[in-house]
């Protein structure tokens, strides 16, 4: 007999160790479609227990959950406050969709001897990530961090069947972010040897005490740098392109909705916990660093979508743009900049998870990496599919009624209320010049013949679901906005810790 | 002052040792190098941290029964075997990838690689 | 008698679901044709109804749902409101039945399409009309400016594509860098952005910056085609015809110049324009766009890209009218709005049946054509002495209390160029007339009517005229706006 | 005394093996230096006290790690083809970034120092708890088993996941590959 309430109670530890303990098993079945029965049951559970989690959290308040039973400074605590619980949700309801899609994209895209372990290799990533995202100790998240490196470098190099680009892309990967992750450890040395704690929330209070110590500047910045290489922040972002380009479509999807948004909540976690009572300093991370970084990443990604023939690499340097106004709104150091960072944050996984299936829907039937003028056409031949991308290419746009349109008016509220006029000057001008490269898309999509390439697609149901689901919630929560509004405005109060 | 400088000094050697790591893997164009700049990169810094958990006439923390024997502290040790295995573990498929990129490209240095994308993209 | 939120969806419904009976008969000609102008003749009559309730003094509201904690998804509808709506769906009805013969006579492709973002766009602008607060108003703003992008490219041309990008550009981009960001100014600094009646930023809002949020406000709305923003507009005549006359003369460029009149009336207020002198500089803004548009249009020689031209002028006659911000010069501006939309209209149900009818397209092959469609003619020339402000048409009472409000605050050079403008206008306008009818022709030319065509022309040049005769209720919804502010 | 200088002499052959390892043109011999590095590492390691890091240094790092190399080379290129076109740039990141560490080293304790912070808060409580919470006397070991015993958990998961990664790209990758030819 199961007691339920220890099941209840050890949830934060389940949504981790169950997609991590269910990836062997998956190994081991050896038939695809049972191991994709598998991934999906363990994303599902991932679904539940960390929505479970994040109703347990809005209305009790932060839950505590001492691994193996020590406590915390000594062992090791997982965290599951109003951000982490709005990131779990969102990394396992991306991770669903991700899964449904995955199906049919590892089908064509992958051998069918290796499906099923790439179905595990799925599952560790996911749970990499969720762990990532809930634990409170500084080098545990570096355990995590490297679970979820290492699982999806695996999963891009898997594009290698389609394209040999997807190896060296791959090798960059595992390359930067292995260095990422040595400067994350670093920076964690720094800071453990003049507090002794690992513990994040005990490391803050210690930190406190300290006034204008090198090591503890030096050390938060290595976290940050580590950090912003996960991330991929301007100029640490080089990994990204390729990666998001000759990855599996599915893995595309999986690591533009989850990986980096996990790695963006961690630094903005780390930025206002740590940061806490180093004011100065921190006003020159975010002013000086973070800032020229954002506003460079956003020109840059911008301008070489618009110049981008290769319609994955395009949404890849689009969600380098993207990234930058998610950074900005960090950079304010307002609650409500935050605010709007968090509402973005789960904004643009929704809409660059369902790009990135629409585009994979088209290059899974081509088996080539497609460029913008294969699309030519494609409201003949994909209606379904052509819609979905539409809605949410209008709502990358930022065009009312869609959610892009609520992460710009946060963005831009916050932006005012800070009263930062050249930033937003610039999010407007570039959010403009997002049509340069969003249009192309669509006038190739509806206001053009079909070409020879084009004109033997055709839908196909297993992979529009979840692009449908997706583009409803495009148009659902930008209408109505409350939920995500809400849940962002707790996830950054819980953050937040300075008089908002 | 120089007491200070003196205490510190490990710390300088751990640092120069790090940052000839980061070199190896930033200045090679051969993957093979990179990697092996990378092991030596992670090995400085284990170097760092057990050199953090040393207590001046301290003993391996493994109790030996007497009262007042000074132990040096076991966590950095703690974390320096996990972060060691993490470290194999990145290197074994780091190798997994050269040897693929090998098959498919015949040449494992970076230039050649990049040289050779290039063309693939402009087709 | 329905009540209030039910007169508001029974009008708007029929715009918005009408698209799915037309792809559901999208093989039935005949039947997807009849959709619209049933749905046009049911959103009307909810029109009228309201509008005589507003008349009767009758408050109007619709809350759908909340957007955010104080922002939520309504409409009210407004006197100024009313105008418009009144506008857009009784010009629907003739539009509707006009598109029929024009699409059917020229055998355009994608028709369905063609008819789904017809009545998209409609709904678009009435939602514009009742919006009841500024981020309603630009949700359907933008709404709009997207509905109307697969008309503009209709023709699938690398021209019209081209022209649809500068479109989508312009409108876009305006509204995105200046219109949104103004917004969010006003939300942050008053903590609302409901229409209210006298304006809100009346006392929260520094006076010394009025200047740069009406900037940020009108050039923001591009549709209200402000030189130098004017420019997507002769491009969008790449479009059919009848979504110019629609769309490019009444529903799209109308909802630029009543969004800034609404922000002139309900945001700002008169009082806070004229108090803070922020409107002076939109004076000559407005002054310099009407004259300027009306010297281009004289050099054009294709007709609509004239007509055009002309749209772009007598839109700045409506801003400047908001800009004087006298009691006299909003009369004018919001009668202006409903003469001008069914004198433009005239005018391009005319040019569309020239094209259907004769093929031309350029006012100097119009020489001597005028006694083979003489009704056509006769209807443009209605439309065109109503434009022009000549009595006995509807548009001499806009022009005539533009020059009482411009009196009144004894602005002599306004005078002067407004005189200079309205020769200028007379030119023009009245050149294809007298061409078609004084000039002889060289050529021989064969002339294939679609009755659909026609029909509707003649009725809207009827409507001109009546609307000088029985101008009084349009007068006394146009008082309820100037007894309140 | 003597054991400074032993501690110094080893670190200043690291600093030669790692000069070594960039200026060498064979790939072989760089991997073979990297496994003495490992190696010289572990004795540094002991004569820190870290006995048990050590063992795994020795075993994992030089060990293991050199095999991995070795079997990997033997399908490799044995030689580097040297171009010098980065080395500026890593030359100004490396000084960047050992200037600042160099510079947050000032405010570091001094190594052995007993009063440093981590040797008073939670280093302390393990070796004074570990026997009654666990009754072994390795400390390194009852952390590792217990109070971070996730962290181990997550250690083998990452290991499951290279291994995995191996397998995926080289036992499946390449016989497909085969079977696509």
């Amino acid at each position: 007999m199961i007691d339920f309430s220890v099941f209840q109670n050890s949830l934060p530890a389940l949504q981790v160790v169950v997609p991590l303990l269910l990836a062997p098993v998956a190994v081991l079945v050896t038939i695809p479609f049972l191991s994709w029965l598998i991934a999906l049951f363990g994303s599902i559970f991932c679904l539940y227990s960390s929505v479970s989690l994040f109703l347990l959290v809005s209305e009790f308040g932060k839950i505590n959950y001492y691994m193996g039973g020590w406590l915390p400074p000594y062992g090791i605590e997982y965290i599951i406050d109003d951000a982490s619980a709005f990131m779990i949700v969102l990394i396992s309801l991306m991770g669903v969709f991700a899964t449904v899609y995955a199906y049919q994209s590892f089908k064509s895209e992958i051998n069918k001897k290796s499906q099923s372990k790439v179905y595990g290799m799925w599952l560790l990533a996911l749970g990499g990530l969720l762990g990532l995202v809930t634990t409170g100790d500084a080098f545990n998240l570096f355990v995590f961090l490297e679970i979820s490196s290492l699982s999806s470098v695996t999963l891009v190099a898997l594009g290698s069947k389609n394209d040999k680009r997807a190896l060296t892309a791959a090798f960059n990967y595992l390359l930067i972010g292995a260095v990422g992750a040595t400067f994350y450890v670093i920076g964690v040395g720094l800071l453990y040897s003049i507090t002794g704690t690992l513990n994040i929330a005990d490391l803050t209070l210690k930190l406190s005490e300290l006034t204008d110590n090198n090591s503890m500047k030096a050390g938060i910045s290595f976290i940050i740098i580590g950090l912003m290489v996960k991330a991929a922040i301007f100029p640490l972002h080089i990994w990204l392109p390729s990666a998001y380009t000759f990855a599996p479509s599915a893995v595309a999807v999986l690591l533009t909705a989850t990986a980096t948004k996990a790695a963006l909540y961690v630094l903005a976690r780390i930025l206002f916990t740590l940061l806490f009572n180093a004011d100065e300093f921190t006003i020159i991370i975010l002013q000086w660093v973070l800032l020229p970084a954002s506003i460079v990443a956003i020109f840059f990604g911008t301008i070489r979508a618009v110049f981008e023939k290769n319609i994955r690499k395009l949404l890849a340097f689009s969600s380098l743009s993207q990234i930058g106004y998610i950074t900005i709104g960090l950079t304010l150091g307002t609650a409500s900049g935050v605010m709007a960072s968090f509402i973005h944050i789960a904004n643009h996984s929704m809409m660059k998870a369902a790009l990135f299936m629409g585009v994979g829907a088209i290059s899974i039937q081509l088996k080539k990496n497609i460029e913008v003028i294969d699309l030519q056409g494609l409201s003949r031949q994909m209606p379904i599919t052509s819609s979905c991308i539409t809605v949410v290419i209008l709502s990358l746009l930022g065009i009312p009624l869609t959610i892009g349109f609520i992460s710009k008016i946060y963005l831009l509220k916050a932006v005012f209320s800070h009263g930062n006029w050249p930033i937003l000057f610039i999010i407007v001008l570039t959010s403009f010049l997002a049509l340069g490269y969003a249009w192309k898309m669509i006038e190739n999509i509806w206001m053009k013949e079909p070409v020879t390439t084009t004109i033997n697609l055709k839908d196909d149901p297993k992979i529009y679901i979840p692009l449908i689901f997706l583009s409803i919630f495009n148009i659902l929560f930008g209408i109505y906005a409350y939920p995500i509004v809400n849940a962002a405005f707790s996830a950054s109060s819980a953050i937040f810790w300075k008089a908002v | 002052m120089i007491h200070g400088i003196l205490g510190i000094w490990n710390y300088w050697i751990v640092i120069i040792l790090m940052m000839t790591g980061l070199f190896i893997v930033i200045s090679r164009h051969n993957l093979v190098k990179k990697m092996v700049g990378l092991t030596i990169f992670q090995t400085s810094v284990f170097l760092f941290y057990i050199s953090l958990g040393k207590v001046q006439g301290g003993t391996a923390p493994i109790l030996t029964g007497y009262k007042n024997t000074l132990y040096s502290n076991p966590l950095p040790h703690v974390l320096i075997l996990t972060a060691i295995v993490v470290g194999v573990a990145t290197t074994a498929l780091g190798l997994a990838l050269i040897l693929r990129i090998k098959n498919e490209y015949g040449t494992i240095e970076e230039n050649e690689i990049a040289s050779f994308n290039t063309e693939e993209n402009s087709k | 008698m329905l009540d209030s939120m039910n007169l508001i969806t029974l009008a708007l419904t029929p715009p918005l679901i009408a698209p799915f009976f037309i792809y559901l008969f999208r093989n039935n000609e005949n039947l997807r044709d009849a959709v619209g102008v049933i749905g046009a003749f049911i959103s009307f009559y909810a029109t009228i109804n309201i509008t005589s309730g507003i008349l009767n003094g009758t408050e109007y509201n619709l809350i759908l749902l909340n957007i955010f904690n104080d922002l939520s998804l309504s409409f009210r509808v407004t006197p100024l409101g009313a105008v418009f709506g009144l506008l857009c769906s009784g010009l629907w009805i003739l539009a509707a039945i006009y598109s029929i013969g024009y699409m059917r006579g020229n055998n355009e492709k994608k028709q369905t399409r063609f008819y789904v973002f017809y009545s998209l766009s409609i709904f678009g602008a009435l939602c514009v009309a009742w919006s009841s607060n500024l981020l309603v108003l630009f949700i359907f703003y933008e709404f709009l400016t997207f509905a109307t992008y697969p008309l503009v490219a209709h023709k699938e041309t690398d021209e019209s594509i081209k022209a649809s990008r500068l479109y989508l550009g312009i409108l876009v981009g305006s509204s995105l860098m200046l219109f949104l960001p103004a917004i969010i100014w006003v939300w942050y600094s008053v903590g609302t952005l409901n229409f209210t009646d006298g304006g809100i930023l009346q006392n929260n809002f520094n006076p010394n910056h009025a200047s740069v949020l009406l900037f940020l406000f009108v050039f923001g709305i591009g549709k209200a085609a402000l030189m130098p923003l004017h420019w997507w507009l002769p491009a969008a005549m790449v479009a059919p015809t009848p979504v110019s006359a629609l769309l490019h003369a009444v529903a799209v460029v109308k909802a630029g110049v009543f969004s800034i009149l609404m922000i002139i009336c309900y945001i700002f207020g008169t009082e806070f324009i004229n108090s803070s002198g922020s409107g002076i500089f939109l004076i000559w803004a407005s002054t310099i766009t009407l004259f300027l548009s009306s010297i281009i249009a004289i050099r054009q020689d294709n007709l609509k890209a004239r007509l055009a031209y002309s749209t772009v002028s007598q839109l700045s006659y409506i801003i400047l009218g908001g800009a004087i911000a006298t009691n006299y010069s909003v009369i004018a501006s919001v009668s202006n709005i409903m003469m001008h939309g069914v004198g433009k209209i005239t005018l391009f149900f005319c040019a569309g049946a020239i094209y259907v009818s004769a093929k031309i397209t350029k006012i100097s092959d119009l020489n001597g054509i005028g006694y083979k469609m003489p009704l056509t003619f006769i209807a443009f020339s209605f439309g065109a002495l109503s434009i022009i402000g000549i009595p006995p048409f509807g548009g001499s009472w806009s022009k005539f209390y533009l020059l009482l409000g411009a009196a009144q605050l004894e602005l002599t050079i306004i005078i002067l160029i407004l005189a200079i403008s309205t020769l200028l206008n007379t030119y023009y306008l009245l050149d294809p007339v007298f061409r078609a009818f004084f000039m002889e022709r060289s050529n021989d030319i064969k002339i294939s009517h679609h009755p659909l065509t026609v029909m509707p022309a003649v009725c809207s040049a009827l409507l001109v005229i009546l609307l000088f005769f029985c101008v009084e209720p349009l007068l006394n919804l146009i008082y309820l706006i100037v007894g309140k502010i | 005394m003597a054991e400074f200088f032993i501690n110094g002499f080893l670190v200043f052959l690291l600093a030669v093996i790692a000069i070594v390892a960039i200026q060498s043109i064979k790939v072989f011999s760089t991997v073979m230096l990297a496994g003495a590095y490992s190696l010289i590492s572990a004795i540094i390691f002991v004569s820190l006290d870290a006995v048990d890091v050590a063992f795994t240094e020795a075993a994992v790092g030089a060990g293991l790690s050199t095999v991995l190399y070795i079997a990997a080379m033997k399908h490799l290129p044995k030689r580097e083809k040297v171009v010098n076109d980065n080395t500026f740039f890593a030359l100004v990141v490396c000084l960047v970034v050992g200037c600042l560490l160099v510079w947050a080293s000032f405010d570091l304790p001094q190594i052995g120092d007993p009063m440093a912070p981590i040797h008073q808060h939670v280093g302390p409580y393990y070796i004074t708890n570990t026997k009654t919470d666990m009754g072994i006397p390795n400390l390194v070991t009852g952390v590792l088993a217990s109070y971070r015993g996730y962290d181990t958990l997550g250690e083998t998961v990452v290991i499951f996941t290279a291994g995995l990664g191996v397998l995926l790209l080289l036992g499946d990758g390449r016989n497909n590959r085969d079977e696509n030819e």
